[in-house]
This record gives C-alpha cells, sequence and structure tokens, in this order.
C-alpha cells in the first residue's frame, strides 16, 4: 500500500496528505495527521521532482506535521500558541480541500454529461456600423501594446522558478549532518545564518528536526524521560524562524 | 408586462451574448426590478411548458440559451468536435473559484496548498474563468466563474450547483486568509 | 410533439442561420412533414401569445429571429452595444491586432492570457477590426484592423504605427506565442 503512494504523483501536500489519510480510512483529524507524518516525510524526502515552489508547500506542511509527531512521541512538549494555531490552520485547511476535492468530481460529471446549454453566436447576421472611438490615438495603441509587452516577463519569470534548482530535504540533512559533526552546540540560528532564503530555513529546520526525532528514538529507549527532555530544550524554539 | 417580456425576449435572442440587466432595463424603458421579474417569469414559463429555451443568469447580467434537455440533439446541430474533459487539478481549482467567487488567486491557493497560476491562465484561456481587476489590489484580479462554464454544467444559475449553500460559506476561510496575509 | 417542438426551438435558437427541413427531421429523429407541423405551431404560437421569437419559413429553410414589431429596440440595443466607450480590455484586443495583425484568435489569447471571443466580437460589429479567412486553417480566420480604423487614425498604412517594426518583432511576444499551450 504504502508502496503504491510513492509511486504516485500528487499535485500538492494537501492532496499527499489526504491520499495518506484516505488510505487508512481514517478522518481529518490531529491524531491521523500525527499517524501518516512519517510517510508524508518519506514521500517528500524521495521526491526529486517537485518543484521549488512547490516544495517550499510541502515542507511548511511537513514542519506541521513534525510538530504533530513530535508531541505524539512527547506527550509533555508544549505547542506555543503560534504553533497551536499553524496546526489547527492545517486540519482546517484540509477539511475544506477535502470538501472541495469531493464537490469537484460531481462537478467534473455535470461537465462531461450531455445535458449542456448552449447560446447562440452574438448578433448573428446583424450588421454593425463603423463606430470608432473617440479620443484613441495611435500613442494610445502603442502605449497599450507596450504594456501589454511588458507584463509577459512575469509569466516566463514564473516558468524559469518552476525548473530553479531543486533542493531535497534529503540533501540537506547530510549537508547539516556534517555541518552538526563535532559542533553539536552551534545554535540553529548560526546554522541558518548563511541560508539564501526562507524555503533554505525551513529546509534546514526540517533537516534538524529529523535529526532531533532519530536521537530521540534512540535515547528514548536507554534514558530516563527527565533527560529527553533537557535534550529537547537545548534546541530552539521554531517559533525564533 | 406581456410586452416587456417579449421585448427582452427580443433583445436576449438578438444579442446572444450575455446582457447586464442594466442594459435590458435601459432599452426598454423600465426598471431593472421589473427586468429581474420579468427574467423569472420567463423562466418559469420556459420551465413549465418544457420550452426550447432557457435563461442563464450570472450576477448582473442573463443570457438566453437553448434548454439543457435538448443538449444532445442541438449538438448533432453543431456537430461539435470531441468533448473535451478537464484534468482533477482543473476541477478542483474551477470548484473552488465556482463556490468562493470572486477570489483572489492566494486564496485559491490557500485552499489547494499549492500555486495555481498555471491552472489558472489555461482555464482564462478557455474562457471558462474570467478575471476583473480587484478594487482592493491595483495589481492583483478576482477570478469568478463565466457563462460558458455554467453553460457546459447545464446550469442557469450558480446556485444550483450541488450543496451550494453548504460549501459557499465557511466562516474560517476569512480568518486563514487574513493569517496567510499576515505572514507573507 | 410538445419535446419535437421543444427540441426545434433549441436548434433553430441556436443556429442562427436557415437550417433545412431536411436537416431538422434528420437530426430529431422525425419526418419532414411532421417539422412542418411543428413550425407551423410554434409560429402560431409565438403570434399569439406575442412573444419575442418568429420564424422564417422559406421553401425548405426555417431560421428563427426576433419578433418584427420588436425592431426599435433591437435597434437600441445595437446602438447602446456599439456606442459603448472602448474598455481597457477592448484597447488591449485592438493594440495587439494593430501591430501583430494579421493574428489568429488564439494567438490574442496567448498573448492576453484570457479568452478574447467576446472582444472581437464587439470591435468587429464595431468595424474597428476585420476578419478574413486564414490560408492556413480553412476553419479559422485571421483579424487585422479595418482600413476604416486606420484612415481615422490617420494612417494609410499599419507599418506607419510608431515603433511598428521595433514593436511586433518583440521577442517577449514571440515566445509566448509560441509557448506550447499547457494541457489541463
Amino acid at each position: 500500500m504504502a508502496y503504491r503512494i510513492k509511486l504516485e504523483q500528487f499535485e500538492g501536500p494537501l492532496d499527499l496528505l489526504l491520499a495518506l489519510i484516505n488510505e487508512r480510512k481514517m478522518d481529518v483529524a490531529r491524531v491521523s495527521l500525527a499517524a501518516v507524518a512519517d510517510q508524508y516525510l518519506e514521500y517528500v524526502k524521495k521526491q526529486e521532482n517537485i518543484s521549488l515552489e512547490n516544495l517550499a508547500h510541502f515542507l511548511s506542511v511537513a514542519s506541521r506535521l513534525i510538530l504533530i509527531k513530535s508531541r505524539a512521541l512527547l506527550p509533555l512538549l508544549e505547542f506555543s500558541q503560534e504553533e497551536e494555531k499553524e496546526i489547527k490552520d492545517l486540519e482546517w485547511q484540509l477539511r475544506e480541500f477535502k470538501r472541495f476535492k469531493e464537490v469537484s468530481r460531481r462537478i467534473g460529471n455535470l461537465f462531461d454529461s450531455p445535458r449542456k446549454i448552449f447560446s447562440r453566436e452574438g448578433f448573428w447576421g446583424m450588421d454593425g456600423f463603423f463606430y470608432p472611438p473617440e479620443n484613441i490615438n495611435v500613442f494610445d495603441l502603442k502605449k497599450t501594446f507596450l504594456k501589454i509587452i511588458n507584463e509577459i516577463p512575469e509569466v516566463e519569470k514564473l516558468e524559469e522558478e518552476m525548473v530553479r534548482e531543486i533542493v531535497t530535504l534529503e540533501e540537506k540533512i547530510d549537508h547539516l549532518r556534517e555541518a552538526l559533526k563535532g559542533r553539536m552546540e552551534s545554535s540553529f540560528s548560526e546554522i541558518v545564518s548563511s541560508a539564501n532564503d526562507k524555503i533554505e530555513i525551513i529546509v534546514s529546520f526540517l533537516a534538524m528536526l529529523e535529526l532531533i526525532k532519530q536521537r530521540i528514538i534512540h535515547v528514548e529507549q536507554k534514558e530516563s524521560f527527565k533527560d529527553i527532555k533537557l535534550t529537547m530544550k537545548n534546541y530552539p524554539n521554531p517559533q525564533n524562524f | 408586462m406581456e410586452k416587456l417580456k417579449s421585448l427582452v425576449e427580443s433583445v436576449l435572442f438578438v444579442s446572444g451574448d450575455p446582457v447586464e440587466i442594466s442594459r435590458l432595463a435601459k432599452i426598454t424603458e423600465t426598471s431593472e426590478a421589473e427586468i429581474e421579474n420579468v427574467l423569472m417569469a420567463l423562466s418559469a414559463e420556459y420551465a413549465a411548458a418544457k420550452r426550447g429555451f432557457f435563461i442563464v443568469h450570472k450576477e448582473n447580467e442573463a443570457q438566453m440559451a437553448s434548454a439543457p434537455e435538448n443538449g444532445i440533439v442541438v449538438e448533432k446541430l453543431l456537430k461539435s468536435e470531441l468533448r473535451e474533459s478537464l484534468s482533477n487539478v482543473s476541477l478542483e481549482t474551477l470548484s473552488i473559484i465556482a463556490y468562493r467567487g470572486p477570489i483572489t488567486r492566494p486564496e485559491i491557493d490557500s485552499i489547494r496548498g499549492v500555486n495555481s497560476s498555471f491552472t489558472l491562465r489555461a482555464l482564462l484561456m478557455r474562457g471558462l474563468v474570467e478575471r476583473v481587476d480587484n478594487p482592493r489590489d491595483s495589481r492583483g484580479y478576482l477570478y469568478k466563474i463565466s457563462f460558458d462554464f455554467l453553460k457546459k454544467l447545464g446550469l442557469d444559475r450558480v446556485e444550483k450547483l450541488p450543496d451550494y449553500e453548504e460549501l459557499r460559506g465557511d466562516e474560517r476561510i476569512n480568518s486563514i486568509i487574513q493569517h496567510k496575509e499576515e505572514t507573507i
């Protein structure tokens, strides 16, 4: 089952999340989000052809899932108000997305049905007459055309952005693991001080949470609860970025 | 009223395209309220007598069209080419615009969780969606569904969409959009 | 009979052009005699109820038109459509046709990023642009600035528009036209 999910192409983070939850036949709720968090991260890590822009969307959902997951692992971990709100927003967003995804199937059925309405060609068979607009000269035409031309690059820029080099979570984790070797004391803000943009910060943050998570799981088996909590406290509060 | 009904029928027939209620009122020299009454009366008559006409009504415009139940036969006349269907992504975007429009692109993106620029552009070029200037943001647009969209669905009003009332409103929509704006 | 009346109404309404009786019979799967009966019945109904429609029945063809007694209002509609001041959307389309004409509608659509059917029709009706057959596509047209409008602008040739060569050859426009339409 999980294997099938990995092969599919999802149009966005909510689509993926919904598919994972539906596959387990769960409702959209916090407990289901916690249940599918790992699978979601797994997917995002392995996905190599997510555009940079969409990667940001995938990652912002991932960061919230990690929060939910951490809380499931560490019940004493407290959410800040901001985090609590972000998680609530995600739950709500997912429910909205689900509603529209469901209704869009019915819209699609209507669209494909033969119950179509047709109109006539406007003013069919009628002769118009020459009625030129007043106050329009050749320079208005030039100005308007120039404006249209100047608006075109935006579309192209957007395309370029879509094909910009893609940063994967995997890549970033390796990078961070190297950077962290021997300097576990370094703060998150130091690590991201060289980040180029918001996306990179999010990726670094996620990568670090992944590392933390792996350590938690490891430590949990050997040490007492109190120690874990102390470990967590040494890490930056996500609110700071 | 009977005379006015006849005039409205003629005007909508000749125009073929959607006509603004205000324009109908002006050229028939009556009030917009009266035009609305006439349109309702005509729609009801056409439905009751199972006529071949149908009035599509959206915002402040009305368009005369053929009855949806005659769609298959009219299609034979037009010999319309292969029936194009829409991808899931397009259908989702269209649904959001249909129920929540007029709506901005960031609002659409926030419900879908991804960027909708390309889908929107394709829908605009196909004439299923139209855009108008956003009075609250001079650089942005508001998107809404077109008459063609309603006609392809066989509906005379956007309110006839499945579960319209239920999906139309969500008090939380405002809060999340506000939240997005603050964080961007 | 009622169903057939409805079908014939729909077909004649959408067609605009006269439709042959034999064609009506074929697409509604009935006899020509039956179609003749329906046309007579519809004509009588429209007259008795003073509807806004009218059926022109000539030899072996039938066409739907607006009721002759509503002619004045129809005329007013035409004038009010044509005398509207040019919207930004129309001006944009007009400038594209001026600098890039002769140009197809899909090309205009991709430059503007929206569907231009309505705008083009209005410009055609007003005599600001004209369309010619597209030698490369038998079903399509090419649009160009009308000679009358050029004259009104004080030009004898479109090439005399300011910076014509430079703007016409702009790479950005070329790139967007060549850009394949996204499948949706």
